[in-house]
């Protein structure tokens, strides 16, 4: 049962991108999208109520990637009905031609496959292929637009990614090396569930210069500060959907990495505490992106800035430690996928409907479009950090716990998270509110996956399943 | 003693790698650049044939047979013969004077050799010194990318990492997956490298000299 | 009982989600109006009949939301009681006057979804026993509120007014967040009932009221963290302005309260010379600055900034007081900023619904552009006047009072063992004084040149009186002040309780012989009854009306003003808010404002007017904001250009982090 | 018994100050006329000029609302219940604990309110001219008021006037800087309070430089009689709280019989008489200010009170 989930999980968006690669239909092709990620989501549900199929040598399904993976195939699954309104409109539009049309929609399920694998695999060189993989058809899909603007961001993207790749595989080598003394060579060198028990035994000077590597080279594709100068224009120049997957999912798939490698550091005494250099990284993202969120024109831009500044909030947490800020970073990453690729959805109705990206040009949305207007004050108002929505309580969390043991930090994160929220709500105040101008023809697009978002992301703020809280828990006593 | 003799040459050809690395960066023509990277290619494809020999571990051939076959051959001719298209094929002007990037380069190579010196001997004196050299040719293939402004020059830089790397993990004595990754590695770059940027970018621009691309941006600065 | 409470609040929030899914029906004003008024009155009687419980014992209680491993707690204690009643008055006013004031409102739909979540959230705060639960209830009424603010986004200033307002409402919440990561503890012992347990070293409490000061006081309106209110309370419909300046600085007064007397633990003598000071400064910069105000309703929220300097005063005074172990000042000065936040609340409402009332009879906030309006809205104007005399500290009204027993409490500083505090308290006593003149002397200019004289524009003669329901809702608390005013020993025998367990001690309760009086220590030191002046005051008006009546002659003619032999017929002529300010904004404005007057004098011979140029700047803003926003521009401008470099430079930056780290670990190592 | 003789006391007081402050005017009137040297009108002019006010009729300006009739009598009354609550010869009014000094204060100050809107509705600049000025000096008068009452209360304990009145008298207190500084501030006040010179000019009817007679300059007849009455009782009751606080001399109790009470009455009189004349004195010997010279001369009345009180704490401390 668990292990046919397993492989649905797989299996089923390879064969959904090989079968949309070969298919012409265009409507149909976006229908198929949707029902492959809709079975994949399923998969994933019957995998977090079965039992856990055995740990192999190459695929793992423990607690910590169980919650990563229903998370990132649901929001999989909300942006393929996302996309499904999107893309229509794009051909219409004429951006978008069919034959590329169908590459969008290989790549999209090449980019699931991708991304799953890297969730379950228990192999450190698997995991490393998986977010290869995954760089590599992101950097396609940023390119699809193919305006010069368009393939700049990819070949940047696709530059510093693939320099990021590079030295989280030397990372990898290195680990493999600390575990080859203890464990002796093979596959179980390079398998978490082995990793994590021996660590002990590793020898430390060789994982702290491992983890210095992962942490830089998974840290690119966290988008974490100095190394984050690709996210931006990927977010900007690609469609609409592949923004949402960014930033709700493929920033976490490479933060799930780091906490992975962060947990067999934090499991040997010798090796140099992975905390500092986190909460610094994550301090840095949050200060910088913060500034960066004044000066920005493109609404899209704009956003993949706060991605930014979220994933330090994250990286910070999990660096401070401790079962709150654990507890805290866990929740944030969820909501924040959640919270953001909602505000991408909104985004990307609202770019189409105005006809542009440049926030000078789209003014008074409430009055001309209320629901997309009022959906974009709610994403801001959660991104934010402001209640009744989920991220108020994790920011609530994080900045006390670390005010009472590092007071000059928690002053600086929450200084920065202010600034942050000046720039904002001054963006906002022009989108949704004053007199409208621009086009001001209705959208068709549906709802239901921004609607979806926020009332999840409502209830969290409001009530927590105690199952998924003790679970969370748990989890957060795993890290540290 | 015949062990003895196979470090030393193992050793022998990761010394080399890091010279050729050097040579790399003295390159201010994109022809020669473009040859050294295919010496560079040899070196790795022969140590990593080395590696396969001493460790008994056959899969390395394929590795060797991949790095001598893409990198040395292949890769080289299609770079040859796009440099000649794109009519880029005059020279290179590195950003930071050559002087000034060898004397660079030292540096990082003596910072490499400083990183891994703590590391016990636990993991083996050939690993520890086959890293040394592994991380320095990746120190030194990253200054190559910035120290170079044109995009073939900076592809090469990242290929040279890459050499870096797979001589890391063949060193790693009994890795699982080396051949795999290799395999995905330099495929995968090769046919994104050639296949699409340049070609698109020179679709465009007429050039791959990628400074120009940055008048095109949703943002005014 | 406070399930029955936290049972309204559920009311008005199921009303706010009822007035999205009713969206612009005829029938949604009336409707939501009528919800939010019976859950605020239902409400009131609640907290009334917890606050006169013979023996109020705390009620709690806890709901499995919120933080998961804590969940919300919930408390009702005499503290929370009075401000619920408070809050609910407030409410259930407000709803009243938006039962006719809404029926003008052009954008109803922008209104009513927040306008009962509004309520429900400041009845949340008050009851709220967690720190989670409190300040998230605490965001959420600034989050509400903003909505409301921003409901006529399109008028000009509105949307940066809301900026400033959701700006500087996050930033006190900030502090407060930090304030209660103090008091927890980074084990997250977030309920109230753990964090009195714990006993705070004099840092951290130092600390605690700082960040406490800083994070109420910005939404109190304490000075200098004031310089959003003025913008944000007149954006919002005039209902909604009442209940921000009525009601929401009265919670975030109980924010402090709650803090720094119960939860902090015992306070240091200094805490109040502090919190009294600041309290002195912002009376008095609340007052002048209203003093240079023409738009009636700016006017009122700089007297909510004077108000609240006034509560502050006490609060601080009743720190210094159980600092030194004396409780029965102590008590005094709280129960006088208690009685006072009550006060305050009631008259600043009506106050607002009156500037409400011109607002929709003449559609101007400009004071310069009224005038006469008494002879149009005759009910309003009357109305309007009580809370003037009110609020300007006139007896018999209630606003002498509290403010007597504030003065009564400063005269009880000579006690005190600390010199600083001796000569600090009466300087404080002064800056009440001024203020409290300077108040009336507002007043006679805001009631003067908008009810008086003669009108000043069209709009202005043509204004007509009010509805019935927004006249009800100034009646009732045009009532209150005057009942508060000539029977406070009642207000005050009900605030004992809060006294009590904040201070542990209170006011001597009333005795049947001397007919309610009220006596702060005893009776040979002060007294004061204001039934009796009233009566007195009553009983000879009476007389003189009847001597009057009986022997002087009951001729009348009505004539021109005689104005000294050369009237004018032009209502131009007449004094503007203006030159009525111009005395005080001579004598304090140079200092305060940089005032700055000019007079352009036309040519000998030309024909053009004179013209009077009077330049005012907020010192405050260009010492304090003006400097922040530049650096944040500054900094942005500059790490901007981080945009736009080339791939290269980013790879540099890769490879510098890079190398960077290296060295750090073979540093390190 | 002895409630009854509270009682009856404390109407005497009543009428009694409502008799004698139209003569405490006259009297002053009369010697500031001696003093420059004219005949001066008869003593009992105030009383006639009541009389013929009452008499006349009413000329309303057309402008003018409800508020501007019903004030006079508003001002009249409060202000003359606050004469009546201050000692003037005998302590220990029976309705003395309604009010103490800042209640009576604040009773004036709610006269003067009333005064001052009246000055605003006819809507006339010279009303406008009056309301503005009578404002700015109040917003002066008052705290510097307060602080005077601060140094008292320091002194004696109380804000309670008979208190205060019965601690100074008692020999311990004996002389001291603060209280004459005190004493200073207090007559300050009560010149500007009162609209004398230096302060105004009670006499002039000059536009630009009366404060008090421009906002009465709209009324007529009765209302006029009442305002003006209300003023004669303002004077008075400075005089009279001046003389009790100071001056405590001579003040019967409750205790004495009824014969205290007429020495008493006889005490108080002469010292109105002696007030009178050194307010004459006074107002002929010096000249009136600019009005915005009055901000600098009751600042410096907040200063000296304030200093009593800090002079005061030295004092104590030692």
């Amino acid at each position: 049962m668990s292990d046919l989930a397993l492989a649905a999980i797989l299996l089923v968006p390879l064969a959904a991108a090989a079968l949309l690669a070969a298919l012409p239909d265009d409507r149909t092709t976006a229908w198929l999208n949707v029902a492959a990620s809709f079975i994949t989501f399923c998969a994933a549900l019957t995998l977090l109520a079965a039992a856990r199929p055995a740990t192999g040598h190459f695929l793992i399904v423990d607690d910590l990637n169980i919650v990563f993976i229903v998370l990132s195939t649901f929001v999989a699954f909300t942006t393929s009905v996302f996309s499904r309104s999107y893309i229509g409109h794009e051909l219409e539009s004429g951006r978008l031609s069919s034959v590329y049309l169908r590459f969008y929609h290989a790549m999209y399920q090449t980019l699931m496959f991708a991304m799953n694998l890297a969730l379950l695999a228990n192999n450190l060189g698997l995991m490393w292929v998986a977010v290869e993989l995954a760089t590599l058809t992101t950097v396609l899909m940023v390119g699809i637009y193919r305006t010069e603007a368009a393939l700049e961001a990819a070949w940047k993207y696709f530059l510093l990614g693939s320099v990021g790749i590079a030295l989280a595989l030397f990372g990898t080598i290195l680990v493999y090396l600390a575990a080859r003394a203890v464990v002796g060579e093979g596959l179980d060198a390079m398998a978490w569930s082995v990793l994590v028990q021996q660590a002990g035994g590793f020898d430390p000077a060789l994982l702290n210069l491992a983890f210095l590597f992962l942490l830089l080279g998974y840290g690119t594709k966290v988008g974490l500060v100095p190394l984050h100068a690709w996210l931006p224009d990927a977010h900007a120049e690609g469609p609409t959907p592949i923004s949402a997957v960014l930033s709700g999912l493929l920033l976490n798939v490479a933060l799930f990495a780091i906490l992975r490698f962060k947990s067999v550091m934090s499991a040997n005494p010798g090796a140099l505490a992975p905390g500092p250099l986190m909460v610094s990284l994550g301090l840095a993202s949050v200060v910088f992106a913060a500034f960066m969120l004044y000066r920005r024109q493109d609404i899209k831009r704009l956003f993949a800035y706060s991605s930014i500044e979220h994933m330090g909030i994250i990286t910070f947490a999990f660096g401070m430690g401790g079962p709150l800020a654990n507890f805290a970073g866990l929740l944030h990453m969820v909501l924040h996928s959640l919270t953001k690729s909602a505000i991408f959805f909104c985004v990307g109705h609202i770019a189409q409907v105005k006809g542009t990206q440049r926030m000078p040009d789209i003014r008074g949305l409430t009055v001309s479009h209320p629901v997309l207007g009022w959906g974009l004050v709610l994403g801001v108002v959660a991104i934010a950090g402001l209640p009744p929505l989920g991220l108020f309580m994790t920011e609530f969390l994080i900045v006390t716990s670390t005010f009472a043991r590092q007071p000059l930090l928690a002053i600086v994160l929450g200084v920065s998270l202010l600034i942050a929220l000046g720039a904002l709500l001054a963006r906002l105040n022009g989108l949704a509110f004053g007199d409208a101008h621009g086009p001001s023809a209705p959208s068709r697009a549906s709802f239901l996956p921004v609607g979806a978002h926020f009332a999840l992301v409502l209830v969290a703020g409001i009530w927590l399943p105690p199952a998924l809280v003790a679970w969370f828990q748990y989890v957060a006593r795993l890290l540290s | 003693m015949i062990d003895r003799l196979a470090l030393d040459i193992a050793h022998l050809c990761a010394g080399g790698l890091v010279l050729v690395s050097f040579m790399l960066l003295y390159q201010d023509r994109l022809t020669g650049l473009i040859n050294t990277f295919a010496l560079h290619a040899i070196v790795v494809s022969f140590s990593v044939a080395w590696q396969a020999y001493i460790q008994h571990a056959p899969q390395l051939y394929i590795t060797a047979g991949i790095a001598l076959g893409v990198k040395a051959i292949v890769i080289p001719l299609a770079l040859h013969r796009i440099i000649v298209r794109l009519g880029i094929h005059r020279s290179i002007e590195p950003v930071v004077s050559i002087g000034q990037t060898m004397l660079a380069g030292i540096g990082l190579v003596a910072l490499a050799v400083m990183v891994m010196l703590p590391v016990t001997a636990q993991a083996g004196t050939l690993a520890r010194e086959d890293l040394a050299f592994a991380l320095s040719v990746i120190l030194l293939g990253l200054l190559m990318m910035i120290s170079r402004r044109n995009a073939v020059s900076q592809v090469i830089g990242f290929m040279s990492i890459e050499n870096g790397l797979i001589l890391a993990a063949t060193g790693a004595k009994g890795m699982p997956l080396v051949v795999e990754i290799s395999v995905a590695f330099s495929i995968l770059i090769a046919l994104i490298v050639i296949g699409v940027f340049l070609f698109r970018i020179r679709e465009r621009f007429e050039t791959v000299d990628i400074h120009l691309l940055h008048e095109h941006r949703g943002e005014q600065p | 009982m406070l399930a029955a409470l936290l049972g309204c609040v559920a009311l008005l929030l199921v009303a706010s989600v009822g007035a999205i899914a009713l969206a612009d029906r005829r029938l949604a004003t009336t409707a939501i109006y009528g919800v939010a008024l019976t859950a605020s009155v239902a409400g009131l009687l609640l907290a009334l009949a917890a606050l006169l419980a013979p023996a109020p014992v705390p009620a709690t209680l806890a709901l499995p939301i919120g933080l998961p491993w804590l969940g919300a707690h919930f408390r009702l204690d005499a503290l929370s009681a009075f401000f619920l009643v408070v809050a609910n008055l407030g409410g259930a006013a407000a709803s009243l006057y938006g039962l006719g004031y809404g029926r003008h409102e052009e954008a109803p739909a922008r209104v009513l979804p927040f306008f009962p979540a509004f309520l429900a959230a400041m009845n949340l705060v008050l009851v709220a026993d967690d720190a989670f639960s409190f300040l998230f209830s605490w965001e959420f009424m600034s989050l509400t509120s903003w909505a409301l603010v921003m409901a006529h986004h399109r008028r000009s200033g509105n949307a940066a007014a809301g900026y400033l307002y959701l700006l500087m409402a996050s930033f006190g919440t900030l502090a407060l967040i930090l304030a209660f990561g103090l008091l927890a503890g980074w084990s997250g012992a977030y309920d109230f009932a753990a964090i009195r347990t714990a006993s705070p070293s004099a840092l951290m409490g130092a600390a605690v009221l700082a960040l406490a000061l800083a994070g109420a006081g910005s939404k109190a309106g304490v000075v200098p963290l004031h310089v959003w209110l003025p913008l944000a309370h007149p954006a919002a419909p005039s209902h909604v302005s009442a209940l921000m300046s009525g009601v929401m600085t009265k919670v975030a007064v109980y924010g402090f309260v709650r803090i720094t007397f119960d939860l902090v633990g015992a306070p240091l003598w200094w805490w109040g010379a502090l919190v009294a000071l600041t309290g002195g400064i912002t009376a008095v910069m609340g007052v002048l600055h209203a003093l240079m105000e023409h738009d009636l309703k700016r006017l009122l929220a700089y007297h909510t900034v004077e108000n609240i300097g006034i509560i502050f005063i006490g609060l601080g005074l009743a720190l210094a007081f159980s600092a030194n172990e004396m409780p029965a000042a102590a008590a005094l000065a709280l129960t006088a900023a208690l009685f006072h936040v009550f006060n305050h609340s009631v008259f600043k409402s009506l106050l607002f619904f009156g500037a409400g009332a011109v607002l929709t009879a003449t559609g101007e906030r400009d004071m310069e552009r009224l005038g006469g309006l008494i002879h149009r809205m005759p009910r309003t104007a009357f109305l309007f006047l009580v809370g003037s005399a009110a609020i300007s500290a006139l007896p018999p009204f209630n606003g002498f009072v509290s403010e007597w027993l504030t003065f009564q409490a400063i005269l009880l500083s000579p006690a005190l063992p600390q010199w600083l505090l001796k000569f600090l308290v009466p300087a404080i006593g002064a800056l009440l004084a001024l203020s409290a003149a300077l108040a009336a002397a507002c007043f006679v200019k805001a009631f003067g040149v908008t009810f008086l004289g003669r009108a000043r524009s069209q709009v202005a003669r043509e204004a007509r009186e009010t509805d019935r329901c927004s006249l009800g809702a100034m009646f009732t608390l045009a009532a209150l002040c005057l009942v508060a005013g000539v029977l406070p020993a009642w207000f005050i025998d009900a605030l004992a309780p809060v006294a009590q367990a904040l201070t542990g001690s209170h006011l001597p309760e009333r005795h049947g012989l001397d007919w309610l009086t009220i006596v702060p220590i005893a009776q040979s030191r002060s007294s004061y009854n204001g039934l009796l002046l009233f009566v007195l005051i009553a009983f000879a008006a009476a007389l003189a009306a009847a001597a009057i009546h009986r022997f002087a002659s009951g001729r009348l003619r009505r004539a021109p003003a005689w104005d000294c032999g050369f009237p004018d017929p032009s209502p131009a002529t007449q004094y503007t808010a203006g030159s009525f300010s111009q005395p005080i904004r001579r004598v304090f404005g140079t200092v305060v404002f940089r005032a700055r007057e000019e007079v352009e004098m036309p040519a000998p011979g030309a024909t053009q007017s004179a013209r009077l140029h009077v330049q005012l700047r907020d010192v405050l803003w260009d010492t304090l904001y003006v400097p922040a926003a530049r650096a944040v521009a500054l900094a942005a401008d500059h790490l901007n250009a981080v945009q736009f470099l080339t791939i290269r430079a980013y790879l540099t930056l890769v490879f510098g982090a890079l190398v960077a780290l290296l060295a750090v670990l073979a540093i390190w190592q | 018994m002895a409630i009854a003789l509270a009682l009856g006391v404390q109407l005497l007081q009543l009428a009694l100050v409502l008799v004698l402050a139209p003569l405490l005017t006259g009297l002053v009137r009369k010697l500031k006329a001696h003093l420059v040297g004219r005949q001066g009108p008869p003593l009992l002019q105030p009383y006639r000029d009541l009389a013929r006010l009452l008499r006349k009729e009413v000329v309303l300006a057309e402008s003018a609302s409800w508020l501007f009739r019903a004030a006079p009598y508003l001002i009249f009354a409060t202000t003359w219940v606050a004469a009546a609550l201050v000692p003037t010869f005998a302590t220990g009014l029976v309705f003395g604990y309604a009010a103490d000094v800042i209640a009576i204060v604040a009773l004036l100050g709610a006269a003067r309110f009333m005064l001052a809107l009246a000055g605003l509705d006819v809507g006339t600049s010279f009303g406008g001219i009056g309301s503005s000025r009578e404002m700015m000096i109040a917003s002066l008068a008052e705290p510097a008021m307060l602080m005077v009452v601060f140094t008292l209360s320091l002194l004696a304990g109380s804000t309670q006037l008979s208190s205060i009145a019965a601690a100074l008298q008692s020999p311990e207190v004996g002389l001291r800087v603060s209280l004459a500084l005190a004493l200073v501030a207090l007559i300050m006040v009560a010149l500007a309070e009162n609209a004398r010179i230096p302060v105004d000019n009670p006499a002039t009817h000059l536009e630009l430089t009366m404060v008090h007679e421009a906002m009465i300059l709209e009324y007529s007849g009765r209302h006029l009689a009442l305002i003006e009455t209300a003023s004669y009782l303002k004077l008075l009751l400075y005089v009279s709280l001046i003389a009790c606080v100071f001056f405590p001399w001579g003040l019967a109790s409750a205790a004495q019989g009824g014969g205290a009470y007429l020495s008493a009455a006889v005490v108080y009189i002469a010292k109105l008489g002696a007030a009178g004349f050194a307010l004459a004195v006074f107002e002929t010997a010096i000249a009136k200010m600019r009005v915005f010279r009055v901000s600098d001369f009751l600042g410096a009345a907040l200063m000296l009170g304030l200093l009593a009180a800090l002079l005061l704490f030295v004092t104590q401390a030692t």
